[in-house]
């Protein structure tokens, strides 16, 4: 079908939703004008440049990445298990799952601390045990990542577990499938479309964390210092040097998702 | 509500004890917390007719606020460098003043369980030691104070404000850092104290100015007055910080 | 209702599921290895819901199921071996195809599953691929399948299992009339050399006759009848199975040749059949009944006015409704309707000899 | 169908889901274990009845409920527009959706300033026509809370939308209905369980917003110091306050979403 | 291929749509108002792609679709008038029911869109819940219907938008017996009354030659016959059409009554039709062709040597398919069947009377 032709047929959207539609995306579009606008554009190239910089956008990406990629692994299992399976306390799992969002992310970064720092209840007894402590580390940074970008995925999957027909996963049960190999080959293909839009909340979460970061995982250049964190120390001094991190970061950002095209967010 | 005829203020700011009402809208540094929330209570017995609204946040943020048209009164920041960005801006009304100093100390977790003394303690690369960041003025100061001492610090983070620094040090999870003698105090039995020799220690100085564009402009000339003032820097004292 | 005998080989079952306040299912079945059951019946009467609680998608409320001597479904002794673990060939009244998946990966499903390496399970699928006439559609996704197609993926999918039980569930619905016989046939060559016990579910009474070797009638969540294809066919017990049949069914009783009939008092039929006494069914042929413009004198020895309801040309026969007092159908030739006037409304009568009034007992 | 009954046919889920979901559902655990055991639940009930908390809760409380409001309306109809209507720049407004979440807090305050404060592109013009101003307002903080909030359910309502079948669209226009009248009474009732999914990330992520609210509305008692901004400001001074009111935060998303039951989130 | 007349009442269209590289549908249709026009094709042949090109789902590549006077898509005039406003009642092969309203809601749909108040668009749907019985579901959602069920579902769905266009793409395809001939009747009364032009898409003989007035048939994603059902029955043209009409067709060349056949040259056989000359199409009634164990002698002109392919028993005939040299369909009694003892690979004689061979121009 050609691109003219389908245009033809998707004519006229309804006005109140492209109205509203519209509104919705100007909320977005107007403040990156707005940060566009205070941008030196002329000592961009020179501000970006700096070791730091790079430091820091190196270090954000692989941990925002890791981060990703660990929220899926942990964070989609624990959908399944909310969505498909009865057990005591679900639903209380359920909402302290979204503890990370609603703690100011100080807080977050102090429960962490308490958790795995190295007198926390786990941190301690695990320090003692290997050595390995996790505040002012890079895992550190992915951790508190993790901590607070998996919930987006959690819940943004879980949410399509509970509109997913089962009857599919019953007809792969009755050709033998045990149910991991129902999850992995009819529920996940199943759910794609959700699964990505979770993966990019957890992801652009990670890498805009800042909050519960420098809390839990401190901010040394190199170290533990990622783009967010660089930004605002950078804030202190030179509010050019941090708009300018700030257009890396949503830059990063458009690079990424932009590259992920269309293709990614349609069906099949 | 004011009476007709009692507000004559229409020109210059008179004799100290006339009085200014209406809102008053400070913007102060986050370490002032404390002590500006009881300035406020004495400001308003002084001007029954005013009411002083705080808002407090990094001074940094607030000079961000500032300096995009924000209806603030008064300024009152933690550091020289965001005063100076509004004085550029030509946002400052006259000129600031200081009207605190504080000085820095050491913060140990309550135990000191790195068995910290001094200074000289930071380049022990088995402790964690956390700075304020850069830039921000516990952090320039604390570098400096080091350098007096000349210590190569083995810094494990550069927090981005006090509270940070401090949460950390309380938690146990630092060993030491540096920090303003005041927030020592404000924290309590959280964290220990210990002194930086006179010979090392760096006093930072907090200025405080009137904004060219204060919606109440009396209010604002009133309370920097009032900072200033015996009664203000009582106050500011009892909170642990110096007199300028 | 036919007792199950607990045999170890094959599959029997009592089925007792309640879906909802108002339906409830109950009913027992065997099926020896090797044979085909058909499960038949009007829509909602549990059809479906038996292939779920055989597949163990929908659990037993009471009840037991048995395959070759595995208890799959016990409730009273907490046994229940999930879907996956039963060995399972199924055609979902649904399809269910997984769109994501391409035809070939839909029918390599099953062997996947159960742990071939995918080169043998792509050569398993190939096969079926080839055999449903499936090749030109290998690498189509199923949302872009037409109605029939999907069927036959979804058909080969479930044959592809090599299942220790195989259920179908109206598989040949959609299929077109060349396909469906070339289906039929080919379905009836497979299970010819398939071991297990199969359960065909269809609307169809030719795909009953041909493939079936045992009938299962069910009726609002009940077996009202049981037995062979002949059974069905001649002793018919409700009038779904006659109208199954294509025949004509009324209960009576029956004394020496002379038929009261229970829903229409005032009629009496003639039978040659004076053995079959007290309580009977009756069924009458549809060709069996002659229509005529005046009242006819001769031999048949019942003989009445009637109205005509209907009249539905199929093809070489023409079928009319008859209304009261007593509701028939009848079959005649084209030529004899248009040669009666047939239309809704007419006035005719009709004759039907006394040995062509078939008698059961009830 | 029985309880037991349904229990005994769910068992044994796979135990590689069993133990990551596990692992996932501990990394929230944890930490709220770590925060409770620095809790000073003696004092806690002192601690939070104070004016402040009361304010800051009922403006946290107004304003995230607003915020999401406002999400769903707006955020829907550009979820849809992004799903379901091709238009020139699609793809870059989808990928600036995601910008609110990775601009650090605090710069995605001083955006919102650019845009909307007295000198921004908007607020500037807006004005001088009106007088209306729009930071140290409570509809500043309604403004943060929805840029940063919004994202969330934007992206999670398309990628339901992504993977609806749109057959069931077409049947519904077949029968009459118009695009407006598909999007309310097909589209949105179908794609239920992620919409709900999306309103809870959008409000609480909203409930706990800080960086943005901060630097964009300000922190004043009784008008926009919402429960993270008063957490804040007790962590200055009073850390077992601070302490005490992050509970109070937690406390009201379990509530919330306890209240909730399985019902909402679970196929009628 | 017939020629549409552009009539402005009714439904005049010829759509062409390119669903793949391997299929294109190009085909005219014309449906006068007041009249059915039954779709009838083997899978895959594009009659589900009509309905979504006359619904506007599938915009169309060429061609044009008018109904009463309106131009609802024509590419070249760049005209499309988008599903809602086409004014249809669409019976979707695969239901498409909306599970997350209940039965009342889901046929209530159409009459709400249409913007009638809620009490009328509720009381036309109970009036169709009446009329197809469907009042103990009216509250049920329709994941929790039987396949049947869920069918007169959509039936009703479909009816109660009182229509422009009618198209029901295999209607009847899910239900029993009974429900379908009750269905089939209620189908015919309400069509009776019903104004607008109605397209029937069916796999069943039974249900286009019941209800339609015309039939087209579509093969490959062309027409390859339309006419009236006597047409269709009478003259099949393709082998399709033939066994849609349960009768066997041939093609060659009549020589004065003695025929040559294309596909099997060795087999000659002779008609009683010596007027139709030249190329033919040969059909000959299952019935017509008699089977013998020993070669007969007698009147039949025809008689050949044959093999027993497959052996159908269909209820009160028996279905024979013989092999080479000519494979034919030969529909026999129960009785003779095994009188003769026919099973698959049984050797047998065939004979068929000169005036059984049935020749049309090709
Ligand atoms: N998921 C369900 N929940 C509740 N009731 C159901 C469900 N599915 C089916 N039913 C009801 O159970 C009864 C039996 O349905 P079932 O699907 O087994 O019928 P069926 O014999 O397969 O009919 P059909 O020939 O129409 O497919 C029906 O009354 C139906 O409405
Ligand atoms: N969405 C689609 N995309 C691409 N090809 C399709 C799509 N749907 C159907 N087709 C193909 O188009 C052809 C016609 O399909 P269509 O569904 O119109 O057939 P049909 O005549 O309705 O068959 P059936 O009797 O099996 O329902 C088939 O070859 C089919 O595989
Ligand atoms: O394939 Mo049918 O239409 O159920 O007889
Ligand atoms: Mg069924
Ligand atoms: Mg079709």
């Amino acid at each position: 079908m050609s691109a003219a032709r389908r245009q033809r047929v998707g004519q006229r959207p309804p006005l109140v939703l492209v109205t509203l539609g519209g509104i919705g995306a100007a909320v977005f579009i107007i403040p990156l004008l707005g940060l566009a606008s205070r941008t030196p554009w002329r000592k961009l190239p020179e501000l970006v440049s700096s070791d730091v910089v790079v430091d820091a956008l190196r270090l954000s990406l692989f941990t925002s990445l890791l981060a990703g990629i660990i929220s899926l692994m942990l964070g989609v299992p624990l959908a399944w298990l909310l969505a498909r399976v009865e057990f005591p306390g679900r639903s209380i799992v359920r909402a302290v799952v979204t503890l990370p969002m609603v703690l100011p992310p100080v807080v977050g970064g102090a429960a962490l601390l308490f958790a795995f720092g190295r007198r926390g209840l786990v941190g301690e007894p695990l320090n003692a045990a290997t050595g390995f402590l996790m505040p002012f580390s890079v895992w550190g940074v992915v951790a508190a990542n993790v901590f607070v970008a998996m919930p987006f995925l959690v819940v943004t999957v879980e949410g399509a577990l509970a509109g997913l027909d089962t009857r599919y996963e019953h007809a792969a049960a009755s050709l033998g499938a045990s149910r991991l190999t129902v999850f992995r080959r009819v529920t996940l293909p199943m759910i794609a479309p959700s699964l990505r839009a979770g993966l990019v909340l957890a992801w652009a979460r990670a890498l805009g964390e800042f909050g519960a970061t420098i809390t839990f995982a401190g901010n040394l250049q190199g170290r533990t210092q990622t783009l967010p964190l660089a930004v605002f120390v950078a804030l202190e001094s030179n509010r050019d040097a941090a708009v300018a991190m700030s257009l890396v970061l949503v830059a990063v950002s458009l690079v990424v998702l932009l590259s992920l095209r269309d293709r990614w967010w349609t069906r099949p | 509500g004011d009476e007709e005829g009692s507000a004559s203020t229409g020109t210059t700011a008179q004799a100290a004890d006339d009085t200014v009402d209406g809102p008053v809208l400070v913007f102060a540094a986050a370490s002032l917390t404390d002590a500006f929330g009881e300035m406020k209570t004495s400001f308003e017995a002084d001007n029954p007719g005013a009411e002083v609204q705080l808002n407090f946040a990094g001074s940094s943020a607030l000079r961000e606020q500032i300096l995009e048209g924000a209806p603030a009164d008064v300024f009152a920041s933690a550091n020289g460098s965001n005063m100076d960005a509004v004085v550029e801006a030509d946002q400052v009304s006259g000129k600031p003043d200081a009207f605190v100093t504080n000085s820095l100390q050491i913060a140990v977790p309550p135990k000191n369980p790195g068995k910290v003394k001094g200074l000289a303690d930071f380049a022990n690369e088995e402790l964690l030691i956390g700075l304020c960041a850069e830039a921000v003025p516990c952090g320039d100061f604390g570098r400096e104070a080091l350098a007096n001492a000349d210590v190569k610090a083995s810094v494990d983070t550069n927090e981005p404000d006090v509270r940070a620094l401090l949460t950390k040090v309380g938690a146990d999870e630092l060993d030491a850092g540096i920090v303003y003698v005041t927030d020592v105090k404000a924290a309590g039995d959280d964290v220990l104290g210990i002194d930086i020799p006179k010979a090392d220690n760096v006093v930072a100085t907090y200025p405080i100015a009137a904004l060219a564009e204060a919606p109440n402009p009396d209010g604002a000339a009133a309370f920097t007055k009032f900072v200033l003032s015996e009664q203000g820097q009582a106050i500011l004292a009892d909170f642990g910080f110096g007199a300028p | 209702m036919t007792s199950v005998a607990q045999t170890t080989a094959g599959l029997s079952a009592r089925i007792v599921v309640s879906r909802s306040d108002t339906f409830t299912l109950d009913l027992e079945v065997a099926i020896e290895p090797g044979t085909t059951a058909a499960l038949l019946g009007p829509n909602g009467s549990g059809k479906s819901t038996t292939v779920d609680a055989l597949a163990g998608i929908v659990p037993l409320d009471e009840g037991r199921i048995q395959l070759d001597g595995r208890v799959l479904d016990d409730p009273d002794a907490g046994v229940f071996v999930p879907t996956e673990q039963r060995g399972l060939g199924v055609v979902f009244q649904q399809g269910l195809l997984f769109d994501h998946l391409d035809v070939a990966a839909n029918i390599a499903f099953g062997p996947r599953s159960a742990g071939r390496p995918s080169k043998q399970a792509d050569a398993i699928a190939r096969r079926w691929i080839d055999t449903l006439d499936l090749a030109d559609l290998a690498d189509r996704h199923p949302n872009r399948l037409s109605g029939g197609q999907a069927q036959r993926v979804a058909l080969a999918r479930a044959l592809a299992t090599d299942p220790d039980l195989l259920m179908l569930d109206e598989p040949l619905a959609a299929l077109d009339i060349a396909t469906r016989t070339r289906l039929r046939r080919t379905l009836a060559a497979h299970l010819d050399y398939y071991e297990g016990p199969r359960l065909l579910i269809t609307h169809d009474p030719v795909d009953a006759f041909l493939l079936a070797d045992c009938i299962y009638i069910l009726e609002g969540g009940s077996v009202t009848q049981a037995g062979s294809v002949e059974d069905i066919r001649r002793r018919p017990a409700t009038p779904y199975v006659a109208a199954l049949a294509g025949l004509n069914l009324l209960s009576g009783i029956n004394n020496n040749g002379m038929v009261k009939l229970n829903d229409h008092p005032s009629q009496t039929l003639q039978s040659a059949d004076r053995a079959t006494t007290g309580s009977v069914l009756v069924t009458i042929h549809p060709t069996a009944v002659a229509l005529h413009a005046e009242q006819p004198h001769g031999s048949p020895r019942n003989v009445w006015g009637s109205t005509v309801v209907a009249v539905e040309p199929l093809g070489d026969i023409t079928r009319i409704s008859l209304g009261e007092p007593l509701p028939l159908n009848v079959d005649i030739t084209p030529a004899s309707t248009e040669l009666l006037q047939l239309k809704p409304g007419a006035t005719v009568w009709a004759s039907v000899k006394a040995t062509e009034v078939n008698l059961n007992p009830a």
